[in-house]
């Protein structure tokens, strides 16, 4: 199953949207990288790096991100991969890409279907 | 040229410089960012000062290197995976080395600018560190091809960085978190340029004092 | 200055995306309505309705929402206010949307701005 | 012809049901959804049998009004607002009424169902709560207008419902969290519909009871 990893600044939005992802698919492989070690905002590669390596089974990774260092950050925890070649940033938001993305991942789509899903989240509409 | 020790000065003054600015790059980037930039940068170096002892004996690049890595899983913004990336590709290039000539130090210094472009993408003019470290580091280049020695082509060095942080006030933000402000983010001083000024300063002070 | 009221199912989100917006704009005007009473995953029209209360000085409010029952439950909370013409729900992702949007009104731009910013959310690249 | 006491009556035996098949109409939301719609559906029905004693003595509209307002605040879920909708609009259209005729019944399940088209802005055949109601109410109007009692017209209403209920297993979700889905959807019985299935078998039972 492809893993998703979603990289935020904040531990709180990381660990509700995982919540949220979730609730709609319970046995994705899913981790929560938000925040610093002791809590505080900002993004630190040596948990997302963790991340990855939580929910990563060989069928992949994406990572969302919320803004600004967090996919400079990703791309570090990434290059530091002994392979990273299936572990990709998605430019999607980051609450919304994770729920449509747990969705997919879970009915065992490919990462390269994940991640065309995740391309179209950005023209879903709300309402 | 330059010994370990100096290097090792050199992070610790810094490290200082980072505690000691701590408020002023805060506020620089409460106005055109989020607030948390010397807040960052002092917390990462705090994490530099506390390894450093492990390391202090290991060659250079190991030093540095230890730096970068302890930069980019504590400083927690943009910053710690730019300066990160320059001190670890500043490590890689000086390989084994104990001591550095002038040749080495600037190829550390170029090593780490690329880092910080490679990392970041960005190039000169969109008001981010590299406003005052590429025009610093032409500055070293200049001087020491005009045969001067790496103290006076440091102090060149800190002028033209300092020049480059003036420079930011009048040019727009295009990376990073500013450039959420667009044209709002003119007449405000980058913090990672005033960062990266500290750095110069820093260094400056290192080779006055070794004097050479 | 135009109020902003996050909405999400998860408590967390809503939360972590106030701490992030107010990192940006400490003097933005914005309310977290997120998750249930008791902190369970939903949404509540009671406290969506408190939280635009919170944050309008009447230039109005816009409202940023997760997903799902959030559209509908912030379109009650503004048919129950007296007067909820200046009020909009927006189509923009919620973390990101919040964080533009924060930036937006801190600076006193109108409630058009603002939602003509959001709207340009949904475009803006984040790598 | 339906009277105060059949009303809250109705509400009562609705409240049961949601908590009696909570496990049940979570598991179908699992499947498709976020499988919350029976701990949404019952924590909203124990909510309003606390609210109901306040209540029980005002007359039908403003009782209705208060299940909506209840529902709307602690469903939770999509149910939420289109359930609360629709007692909110039933009760408005029952203004000032101590009982119910034929034709107010009909009409305040009229005003119901417009509450939830209003607010969801779905059509019949989007699996949906709307594929067992309108059927149900359709099924009511035909007995009625056929001269059958409404005793008689809420057996047939039940029999729609549940037939809509089995309709939903056929199609794809467009509108709600199913929607994600996609055609995975098909072959899934939808929670919403099945939870309204339960509102009519709950009112067939009033009606029984009172044989008329
Ligand atoms: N892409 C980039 N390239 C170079 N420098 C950048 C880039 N993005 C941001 N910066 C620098 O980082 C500084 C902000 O650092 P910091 O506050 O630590 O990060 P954050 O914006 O994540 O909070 C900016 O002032 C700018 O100089
Ligand atoms: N727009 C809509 N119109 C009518 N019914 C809807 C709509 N959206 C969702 N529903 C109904 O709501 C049910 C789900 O309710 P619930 O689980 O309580 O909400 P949520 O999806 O927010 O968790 C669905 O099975 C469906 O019948
Ligand atoms: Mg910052
Ligand atoms: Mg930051
Ligand atoms: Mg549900
Ligand atoms: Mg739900």
């Amino acid at each position: 199953m492809v893993g998703i990893v979603v990289v935020s600044h904040s531990q709180k939005i990381a660990e509700g949207t995982v919540e949220l992802a979730k609730q709609m698919a319970a046995d994705v492989k899913i981790s929560a990288a938000g925040g610093l070690e002791d809590g505080s905002i900002g993004t630190d590669v040596s948990r997302i790096l963790a991340g990855i390596e939580a929910v990563q089974t060989g069928d992949g990774v994406v990572i969302l991100v919320d803004l600004g260092s967090a996919v400079m950050s990703s791309e570090m925890a990434i290059e530091m991969l002994s392979d990273g070649s299936n572990v990709k940033i998605v430019d999607a938001p980051i609450v919304e890409g994770t729920i449509f993305g747990a969705v997919q991942a879970s009915i065992g789509a490919s990462l390269e279907e994940v991640i065309n899903v995740l391309a179209g989240t950005k023209s879903y509409k709300k309402f | 040229m330059a010994t370990k020790a100096e290097v090792l000065d050199f992070i610790r003054i810094y490290a200082d410089k980072m505690a000691e600015h701590r408020q002023e790059l805060t506020d620089l980037d409460q106005a055109i960012g989020d607030g948390d930039h010397g807040i960052n940068m002092s917390r990462g170096f705090k994490a530099v000062m506390e390894k450093l002892p492990a390391v202090e004996n290991k060659s250079i690049d190991e030093i540095l290197k230890t730096v970068g890595m302890t930069l980019v899983s504590t400083v927690g913004g943009a910053a710690g995976p730019l300066y990160g990336t320059a001190f670890m590709k500043a490590g890689m290039s000086t390989k084994g080395k104990e001591e550095l000539s002038n040749e080495d130090v600037i190829l550390a210094f170029d090593e780490a600018v690329g880092g910080i472009q490679f990392r970041g993408k960005a190039v000169r003019g969109e008001k981010t560190i590299l406003d005052s470290m590429i025009p610093a580091i032409d500055a070293i280049k200049a001087s020491i091809k005009e045969g001067k020695t790496m103290a006076v082509a440091l102090v060149e060095a800190e002028k033209a960085a300092w020049n480059g942080v003036e420079y930011t006030k009048t040019i727009i933000a295009t990376k990073g978190r500013a450039s959420y402000l667009g044209e709002r983010s003119i007449g405000h001083q980058d913090p990672g340029a005033t960062s990266t000024a500290y750095a110069f300063q820093a260094a400056n002070e290192v080779a006055q004092k070794a004097g050479k």
